[in-house]
């Protein structure tokens, strides 16, 4: 069974280790602030300028001078730091967040990432994706396998403008945990259920598959 | 000290001497911590011709989102934009031009106008449309792109608290790019919520040093939130 | 939140992973906001072949100064040095390599190293043995150098207060190069007076976030003054 | 009569206007703070993270984390913000400082200085001097003359290193006021009672001198 959003957002967490800085993009990547393992902690930086993001405030709590990146109120924790979208970016830049996770709509086999520009359709911007995958020390692309027409987004090349290149290492979709390298697709789990034979169907890229593919563990 | 005290008492002397097609840097992200009354100072002004340069464009009827009632500007330069339909329809209509630049990019380009460095390289955007034209250079075996700095004929900022002699703080995360702007205009105009008398704010605490700041005003703010999202036991 | 717990009891672990040849990027201007016990801690550990990045090199026997007694220093990068007779001794005996830097240009290229910017153009050095065989381009009709930036195997800072996830203030003119000498090194350590709890200080008034920061270590500090001047009612 | 070192710095003072940011070098320089006019403020920045420096401390105020550029015990005024060097030569660098004010070895009808290194003797460094002439909007350069020997530091090409580049508007010796302009040295003002011929023997590079050159006002 492929996973829901959700399931992605619970394995993308089992990639953080205690004390990692992490920025998380809209959507399924910010799901994953919901299930970080037990006994591991993370910070969340926001890239407007909060390091240490807490959750979203209770109506008594809310400010309109405290949002994060996704422009929604949010909190900040005990111990966070505010500083202005300089310093925020030098942060990323400089390469000091320990783990970017974002969504794309296609990536290759060189690593490169497509997602925020769809030619012929109204392209509102790149905001910070573009510096996030430039800076990040780890990347981690989510989203699903294939488009819903069923056409793969891991492919050989990448067909729409680049937002990176030879940045994406790690890819977690709703059937699959790769790695790029090489210049393929390297399958390192299945999700529970999906056979490689599926996988290996969706995926338009080079893929290369060694020995038994494990199922990935969520609990 | 008559002499450093930036305190102007009206919109009009807050914003005398913008003209047309004049570079304007704004501060804010989103509708957070962005200069209510300067933007709408503009906008009964009327000055036309602009070139803005803002992280977004407001929304509409709010923010920076105003001055394209009257087709005030001629260019953006911003991360994102179009979280409003006048600004998809002079867009489509070639009414009104985008320069789109990575948020990061942006604002160190504006930390660099103020400190007098003319370009930077950086990786953000290398291989992508942002970095088309742009000169390449490599450095520990990996490629970086030239960007070059911006400045501005006015730079408009919204601090919470400055003193008399322009020395400002800022409040939570409406900082964003306002520390930045400061340092990039000809002219810095600084609204704020609070004007307070010099040695009221501690002197290593200080965000924008008032050396950046031309001209202070006192303004009333309706800070405007875009997405009020409450904790899941409130919704 | 024991992760983010930078805070280390011994300064052996304060430096632990310092090796021969490596570059330190040293916090501090003068005598003034330096980190006292991780200097002395590199001196007891005798590494040798340092590159050593801070704006002075400190005095005879205090500061940086003492890692010359064992010839600790193989080059400095500094923009003013020679305050010690042993310094000038080691340099005109060529024990000792020094890269001078202007100020500003060195705060620039520690900056620039911790913020991702590989280079950046300046005008400062430009026509000056300083802008010897460095890249010069034009912008807007003036001739500007390129400069590199810079990174260290370690970053030693001294700050007055950090709580335990390395969150950091810095007190009056002790700031100096700290704050950018904290961005830059692959390991940062600080060595506070003062060791406080999440939380005790005001996350708007954080000079340095504790993303930066390694290792935080409580210190004692003589805080030797370089040059003492009195108003003149007391001289 | 030559001017003594505070007559020179009496004559920069009057340069000053209400409301400038300036940073005075070390010696002939700093004394300028001690004669700003009457009714004129003018606010001190010292490339070390200081901007409002004050008068010296008292015993009892003397602390070791408040010094200027000179490393000298100070304090601040209230008003003044202190922060990081990067910071500091941004204002520097960026063309935010109205004056600065500092001594030379040399300039020449290029507008060229060379201050910090004598080839021979041991060069301690630049400090903040390259950035300094390279960034502030107004440069005044203090000397005297002619160096003891009765050679003149006002050249037709400056012989030592330089610290900058055809930046150099705007020089107050013992003898004179000058501007630099269009490769030559343009004799403004003469100290009461030295005569043209004087400046013009003393003066090494191309000097200009039109019409009644009248005496410097120190009251």
């Amino acid at each position: 069974m492929a996973l829901s959003r959700d399931q992605i957002a619970m394995r993308v967490a089992k990639e953080f280790r205690d004390g990692n800085y992490v920025n998380l993009g809209i959507g399924i990547p910010t799901l994953a602030a919901n299930y970080v393992p037990e006994g591991i902690d993370v910070m969340l930086q926001s890239e407007n300028g909060l390091l240490g993001m807490g959750r979203y405030p209770t109506e008594a709590e809310v400010d309109a001078d405290m949002i994060n990146a996704g422009k929604e109120t949010v909190t900040a924790i005990t111990g966070a730091s505010i500083f202005d979208s300089a310093e925020s970016f030098a942060m990323i830049r400089g390469g000091h967040v320990d783990f970017t996770v974002l969504g794309a709509f296609e990536v290759d086999v060189n690593g490169n990432i497509a997602s925020w520009m769809i030619p012929g359709k109204l392209v509102k911007g790149m905001g910070g994706a573009m510096d996030l995958v430039a800076g990040a020390k780890n990347i981690i692309v989510t989203m699903t396998h294939a488009d819903k027409r069923g056409n793969s987004k891991l492919l050989q090349e990448c067909s729409l403008p680049l937002t990176g290149v030879n940045c994406i290492t790690s890819i977690i979709t709703d059937l699959a945990v790769l790695e790029v390298k090489d210049g393929a697709f390297h399958l390192l789990e299945r999700a529970p259920g999906v056979s490689v034979d599926e996988i290996r169907e969706k995926t338009a890229g080079k893929l290369v598959v060694e020995g038994d593919v494990p199922e990935m563990q969520l609990d | 000290m008559s002499g450093f005290d930036k305190v102007v008492t009206s919109y009009d002397d807050a914003m005398d001497g913008l003209k047309d097609n004049m570079t304007i840097i704004a501060g804010g992200f989103g509708l957070c911590g962005i200069p209510e009354g300067l933007i709408n100072q503009v906008k009964k002004m009327g000055t036309s011709g602009l070139t803005i340069v803002s992280n977004n464009c407001g929304v509409d009827g709010f923010g920076l989102g105003v001055l394209l009632e009257d087709k005030q500007i001629k260019k953006m330069v911003s991360s994102y934009v179009g979280e409003n339909a006048l600004f998809e329809k002079q867009l489509l209509n070639g009414e009104l031009e985008v320069e789109l630049t990575p948020q990061g990019t942006l604002a160190e380009k504006m930390r660099a106008g103020g400190a007098g460095i003319p370009a930077f390289f950086t990786a953000t955007g290398y291989g992508t449309p942002v970095g088309e034209g742009k000169e390449v250079k490599e450095f520990n075996g990996r490629p970086y792109i030239l960007e070059e700095s911006i400045t501005g004929d006015f730079a408009i900022v919204k601090a919470w608290k400055a003193d008399r002699y322009g020395n400002c703080v800022y409040r939570h995360t409406a900082q964003n790019f306002n520390p930045m702007a400061a340092t990039a205009g000809k002219i810095t105009v600084v609204e704020v919520e609070e004007i307070v008398e010099p040695g009221e704010l501690d002197p290593t605490q200080i965000h924008t040093p008032g050396i950046y700041v031309d001209r202070v005003i006192q303004g009333t703010f309706e800070k405007r939130i875009e997405r009020k999202v409450l904790a899941k036991e409130e919704r």
